[in-house]
């Protein structure tokens, strides 16, 4: 029962739910390629080719990370286009991936436009708070960004996987170069900025040398994260073992216990200088 | 100093305090204020039951944790655990100011977003998927199993972050805040979340420029050049830049999103990167 | 004057004595393959031949440390076996070592077995410490483990070298292969015995961290030793200048100063640990 | 206050104690107490000369000094010749609690093992014996001369660490103990010890497997795998499970022993190693 | 107009003041070989020609340091004697610069010789202080110096350019090689003196760990200058954000504040041991 | 505690001395007082101005800023403009005593020449040379100009600290000297130069020596011997010798050149370098 129109529709849902975050754990399984093309294999009755295509787009993207928000690209946005193509028309793996990587790069796009437009229901919620309205609250933290997402995201997969690669390719060679260029750059760029959100959180001067250490420890040694993390472990624990930075012992104090203090500092220290960050008096 | 407690919470309210965060932490991520509409939605009905329907404690504190926050959510479930004790703690008529609420959130958000951000996703995460690829590709259903115990393993992992955050709040919250251990916790959590911030940014930021300049017959490659001088100059200058934007104030970050994507595109159009 | 049974005395005495450890930079001296080669050359007449045989097996254990008393191979055993072979035989060094190397594995089993055995000296002492007996503890401290030591390593060295090789390949036949690996296994682990006891030694969290810094600082640089020592010796110097881990002030303190603290607690800081690490109350 | 000394200490006496401490510091190591009937026993005649033959004193004394002890017993000199003067305080009637001399030990045992350890025969032996080898190996007798110089030089050292450690403690033992200056030396040598330990471990220790995996056709190799996540995992795994097991008192020395070795054979049988 | 003796005269008198020192940033641009070759080659009318080969002489000098006013080499007369060679003779630039090169040392000497006279200005100068003679030390301190710098430097250039190669070697080819080596090696030592100067003038026995940790880390990780600056800048923040050495922070005030401490003790801490350094009570 | 100032200095003064300083700094270079007489004759016109032709102020100042001095000048002016700032303080009657300025020079004189060997010549020096010797030997005249154009920059950037230590010096010399800032301020210099001295010493001292012994056979080239043990050690030897000797009191440094001297032509007459 191969229907080129359930595929079309399964793999539309599956980008609309996946991408629309919900279940922390659970979003990071399902826009894995793998399990993608596991799945999408298992419909098509072929689990064998689907995994294999899955691995294989699962290799380009291994080791992201999304800091702040921030998806550098978007993975199963490229799995769901490539592996149907894989199935469904016989392309090979290597030529499907190079269809889809850059298709994946407008997943970047829609998931900005998703965190603007996302501003609606938190300034609804601050409406709702005022007047208690838990429910509220919570259909705006969820259904609402949910059925927003739909309208963005189900049509684009939909269309690729029904109208299938031509349509696609077409596409691609109406968009100059210098666009799908320009868009692997932002790819490159993105968790700069979450990195740097990150680093304006945790905000204080003392701190910062770290981040240099850190930096630079990697690119002179070609050290891996988990090779950095070990050091950098052992490095928190010893200035922390020998009573940190003494000026913020004070000030972290301050922050935290209320008799030494009086509310209104306290809470300018930290939070009001997030909140101009974002853009909030 | 016995408190006057009038609810007790149960094992079963902080688990599905975790699984109320664990399904909506990203679902209604903004620009504008990130986490903040997820903390608040989490935390409605604990609110609810420890204040009571409409009252003005439980309006205060669904504003209260409106306020910006931002975390890796697995280790934020710490954050959150602690919190819900905190509420606790309050609603039986401690004296707890809304400053130390907020300011716990905000001083422990940052350095587990580093902490997590590396660890979880960086490493371990980078772990599971590599060996999952390494099996799938010769069309080996292990693989499609290791993606999943990942997810399984990660979910329990928050969960128990959630308890123990809860644990400690209750038991000690007020003698942590005072003795200082609280402090010597957030050192050490930020050391480590900054360095990894640099580790990271070293291994994910991409940039580099095909530039090259023609002076009276001698080619300068620009990417070279400065590679010379120290590797990974021109990612790190963005780090830096979008790091000195935000601290003074220069621009949200909404605005910082709309000036990448039109510096990405002008220079890829202009061929400078 | 070759005699083939002197040589098989001195060589088991020699083993014996130097194996019974007196002297702390004597028996490092003695244990010296390139020592005994030459030593065992000049009896046997032929200095040159010995200590070139003797540097070959010196090669192999290089760098050798025996933390804790855990000895990881018994290069004595070993060049006191090789070099009578080389001598006598005319065996060619390479074949002489491959022989010898694996029986050094069982001078490792008969240096555990001895210290097991010296728990009794100790415990004697304990009696006679009582009494106040200085010489007599002072036999039980040198001549009976010596005693003890020569039942257990004369004979060995002896058998090999008087009916020489063959028997040594019979006796090594039957031995299972899984058994000399695993003591070649049990050679590569001994040493961790050794470093955790000094680990369990230093004993406080804040050091730690250290630990770690310097394991993987070696472990990926593959920095020597000696570049490992220079650069923990300036951190410890550094962190000792900035005032040391804070909270260790106090209890060294603590430990060894007699106003500030009751004699009781004092003396549970450290010491009754240790004393619960060797299994008495 | 100036003591009723009765009984002054010799140059030669010290001499002696060193003599004593060298030749028997290893004879009598056992799994139990390792180096404590060495010490007592080099301790023994100077005790008897402080506190008198037969005395309370001396009884006490021979008791204290088998307590357990272990270090590397060159850079151990340091240690023998300060509680020399130390006994010879105490005896002449200055108020030295027993606590002070065994924490004085144990507490610099450590430390001062693994300085020794790493020093004189991780590095200085070795270079040594390097060079030994290399004219050996060619049939020059230089060889054999390296090999005494070591053992020699060694010898003296420790010699001069034995006077050092006694007139240290003479002059001022009481100044140091208050002062906290023994407390920096304690911390810089733990330092110094356990970052040798880390480096020596990564040297010493050698722990693989030979273990690959066979699922559905894709060959999985064990020790790659952990390579590639962080280097050097299994012998570290060894060092932290022994350092473990003898924190949390779960066993003894010689337990431990005997365990390593069962699992070493059983190991090799089945091929894990 | 191509004059020999134009260019002898030129490039003895750039050699004196450029030697001479005056204007710290001045006389760094004066010295620079490309620079060097670029002027000459202007008067001689070939600007490409002599830039060219003092650049090829740039290279050889690349990332020299003059601690504590000790040059290793004078890149200054090598260029000014190669660049007219190349250009006067139509000598190849990698010929004249093999012979500018061991010339070079003699500029390092005569460097010192200045160094040992200009004692007696600075004699004159503690003379005129008493008498409150402004103009006195000025003169003392540019004047007579540079003047008797035109003895010592102008000679050997005009003379070398004046001559020509063929003199310059024979002059070589009198003095031993073994001096031409000793005078190089010196070259590769006289930073030492410069960075002991410094070292002792920093002083604290704090501080040493650091110069050993910045050094062993360029030497086993090959690290560039300015690597271990972010590294070393670093660890500076760090260090001085966690309080510093304590016992530094009583002795840096002590003697920098007036209220604490009497000023002959103050006085005595730095520059009394230094004053020893320089000879003088 | 408002001053009776009588003189007032104008920016034009402060420029003026740092070109005064940025002219003579090098001219006078002497082993036995280095920069000291070209740090007195360009305070010279200031002392005048301020204490007033022939006065015993000024004579006291010419002496005080004749002690021994030394450092890269362009980070120095940051020390020099800070000092007119306290001679103008002290001449309006400030109570400002000698030791101060003289260990406030003599405090900074060392880092700050560590790191602006380190830094402008070590590091921002060789980018711009080997730049422009990379257009030079193509025989393009950017060569030249990038060599002037660092002398130009540095200039200014001399020039600026001028300004930067003198408004410092003005604003706040009293508090920064009593708070500890300045402490933290040499502490931190003094370790970024120490171990730029450590960096900068492994770059650029060269020592080498060709022996070889030949023994029974065996050659044993040292070098490769020293190389194997710890790399740089000879290098090392000469840095440690010489500061031995400084700290000691043994040599000054004229003695020392001319032992350099004797030694490097010795050594290479017997062949030992
Ligand atoms: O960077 C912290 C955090 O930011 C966002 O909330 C998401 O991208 C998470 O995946 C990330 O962990
Ligand atoms: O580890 C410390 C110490 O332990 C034992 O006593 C012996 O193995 C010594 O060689 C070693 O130095
Ligand atoms: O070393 C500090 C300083 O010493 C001397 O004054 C000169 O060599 C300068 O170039 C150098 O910067």
């Amino acid at each position: 029962m191969q229907s080129v129109l359930l595929m079309a529709i399964v793999s539309g849902l599956w980008y609309w739910f996946s991408a629309g975050l919900a279940g922390y754990t659970l979003f990071s399984m399902l826009k894995s390629p793998t399990f993608i093309g596991f799945c999408l294999g298992l419909l098509w009755g072929d689990p064998i080719t689907g995994i294999m295509a899955g691995g294989s787009i699962e290799v380009v993207y291994l080791g992201l990370v999304a800091p702040g928000g921030n998806i550098p690209s978007d993975k199963a946005l490229a799995a769901l286009i490539a592996v149907p193509l894989v199935l469904m028309s016989d392309m090979s793996v290597e030529l499907a991936v190079s269809v889809a990587v850059p298709v994946g790069a407008i997943g970047v796009l829609i998931n900005n436009l998703r965190r603007y437009f996302n501003a609606i229901f938190v300034h609804r919620a601050d409406e709702l708070a005022v007047e208690g309205d838990v429910k509220g609250i919570w259909r705006n933290a969820t259904w609402y960004p949910l059925a927003l997402g739909f309208v963005m995201r189900f049509p684009i997969v939909f269309v690729a996987n029904y109208f299938g690669a031509d349509l696609i390719n077409q596409l691609l060679t109406i968009i100059p170069e210098w666009v799908l260029h320009g868009m692997s750059v932002m790819g490159g760029l993105l968790p700069a900025l979450g990195f740097a959100t990150t680093i304006f959180m945790i905000g204080k001067r003392e701190y910062i040398p770290l981040f240099f250490i850190g930096y630079f420890l990697v690119e002179y040694s070609g050290l891996t994260t988990i090779g950095a993390a070990i050091f950098g472990l052992m490095i928190a624990l010893i200035i922390s073992y020998m009573g940190g930075f003494p000026r913020l012992r004070g000030e972290i104090a301050a922050e935290s216990s209320r008799e030494e203090v009086s509310p209104k500092t306290a809470r300018r220290t930290n939070q009001d200088a997030i909140d101009e960050m974002m853009g909030r008096k | 100093m016995e408190s006057n407690n009038k609810t007790q919470l149960t094992k079963r309210d902080i688990t599905r305090t975790y699984l109320r965060w664990w399904w909506t932490a990203e679902i209604s991520n903004s620009f504008e204020r990130m986490q903040s509409l997820a903390y608040a939605a989490s935390m409605g009905p604990i609110l609810e039951k420890l204040y009571g329907k409409g009252s003005q404690g439980l309006k205060d504190g669904l504003q209260r944790h409106l306020a910006f926050f931002n975390t890796q959510a697995i280790w934020g479930a710490l954050i959150i655990g602690t919190t819900v004790a905190m509420e606790e703690q309050k609603a039986s008529g401690e004296d707890i100011p809304d400053e130390t609420i907020t300011s716990f959130k905000s001083g422990l958000m940052g350095p587990l977003a580093g902490i997590g951000d590396s660890l979880d996703f960086g490493t371990i995460q980078t772990i599971f998927y590599s060996l999952a690829a390494s099996f799938a590709v010769t069309g080996n259903f292990l693989g499609a199993f290791f993606i999943v115990a990942f997810s399984v393993i990660h979910f329990f992992v928050g969960l128990g972050f959630m308890h123990t955050g809860y644990q400690q709040g209750r038991k000690s919250i007020m003698d942590i805040l005072q003795s200082g251990r609280i402090n010597a916790m957030i050192q050490t959590a930020s050391i480590l979340g900054m360095f990894m911030m640099g580790a990271l940014s070293a291994n994910m930021v991409r940039l580099e420029t095909p530039l090259e300049f023609n002076v009276s017959g001698s080619v300068i490659n620009v990417q070279e050049t400065l590679d010379g001088i120290v590797p990974g100059l021109l990612p790190l200058a963005a780090v830096l830049l979008v790091y000195w934007a935000l601290k003074k104030d220069k621009f949200t970050l909404s605005q910082l999103m709309v000036i990448i994507t039109i510096v990405c595109l002008v220079g890829a159009f202009f061929g400078i990167f």
